[in-house]
């Protein structure tokens, strides 16, 4: 399964890049999983608190899941306005 | 015009008002809100690190759909004629304005409402961040539970539109 | 500036709102407010009977003291900075503005909750009468119950500064 | 006791006088009595529903006390905003 990944605010900061295109093994099927999966090369993606999610551009929570071309975001608390 | 537009450019804040209810008879209420960078808030960091600046980063495509997603929610839950929300991103000094949230409605119960339901909604779901600018380097300004909380509070007025 | 004014003249909403944060560091909040004279509300008067104006009536100088008053009370109440409200009298036209309330804080939810317990205490406190012209004379407007359960619903937040 | 009294808005059409300085008989010491005493002159005072009262340009209840030289203005509940 192919994935696009995106990372950004302190998040991209600390893992050094904004976007990978990413391939992953089988059995994994959640928000959560890969980010557990992608937490062995980013430490930072394992070390950060309340880490938010995006799925195609929709912010979900960790259990939510991924499928082949989806966009994936991983992102700290959104402080705008 | 588009209800939500995200850009770096500045807005002028009479012309957005005055479009909301321009040539609409029914619009008898304009709620708006103004969002600015704070110069003493960003001299509120660690001691002896004066911030001359800020900048904003998004995520280009959900910022637009996030916004205008938040606009549906308002009017599901009020009876709302014209809304315009407005976010710049990129590099601001203090003074400058950052959003500006307008709604117009025939009565102004409905306006309020969904003005600062828009802004709450924006402060928690809208992907923007800050990092605040300091003679040391850059620091990205943390969340604040007081937002979760003003978010929240939205939770208990599920629907039901007011008359 | 002064915080209140009565007039006959048109105000500028941009003027307004950019003088609350002009030059203040800790305006990072302006929440304001437009009423504004509303054609399909004149039409739902009696049938056949089209409104074609409205006259402001008032009580000078207790007009002011009325609308300083509630500025005092909203400053006891919340943390703000800069509070501007702006009344017209006299003939105006369907679509022209009436009121205009600004209230400039370092939060935003002190800027909401002043602006519109401004509004809600004006239409209840503040002697203003308004008289719809139609092709058969004039009609004063009768006075909405939904305007005191707004300002009623204030007294159960009585005090106690937001943080 | 002399009293300026003030009416505005559709009870002033109504009294078709806006201001009228009063000479008051003894006895007479609050809001309400004073809307009943001129209520004799003007049917509208006392036909009125919901009138409103200030005393010195202060909203009061029809309770509130007046006073020599004291300005009070009677008027319908208010419509601005």
């Amino acid at each position: 399964m192919s994935l696009k990944v995106l990372y950004f605010a302190g998040l991209r900061e600390a893992v050094g890049v904004s976007a990978e295109n990413i391939d992953l093994p089988a059995g994994i099927a959640t928000v959560g999983e890969l980010r557990k999966f992608l937490g062995v090369r980013h430490e930072a993606l394992t070390t950060a608190k309340n880490l938010r999610a995006a799925v195609n551009q929709k912010m979900v929570g960790h259990d939510a899941p991924v499928a082949e071309g989806d966009e994936v975001a991983f992102f700290p608390p959104v402080t705008g306005g | 015009m588009s209800e939500v537009s995200v850009q770096t450019a500045d807005f002028d804040v009479g012309v957005e008002i005055e479009a909301l209810s321009s040539g609409d008879v029914g619009a008898g209420a304009v709620a708006s809100f103004v969002g600015l960078v704070r110069a003493d808030k960003l001299a509120e960091g660690q001691a002896g690190e004066g911030v001359t600046a800020m900048t904003l980063e998004h995520y280009p495509g959900m910022t637009e759909s996030a916004l205008a997603g938040i606009v549906v929610e308002a009017r599901r839950r009020w009876d709302l004629r014209r809304v315009r929300v407005i976010h710049r991103v990129g590099r601001l000094l203090p003074g400058e304005r950052i959003v500006f949230v307008g709604v117009a409605s025939s009565h102004r119960g409905d306006a309020f409402a969904a003005c600062e339901f828009i802004m709450d909604y924006l402060k928690t779901q809208a992907p923007f961040w800050k990092k605040e600018e300091t003679p040391d380097g850059g620091r990205w300004v943390d969340a604040r539970e007081s937002d979760d909380v003003a978010a929240r509070r939205w939770e208990a007025v599920p629907g039901g539109k007011a008359t």
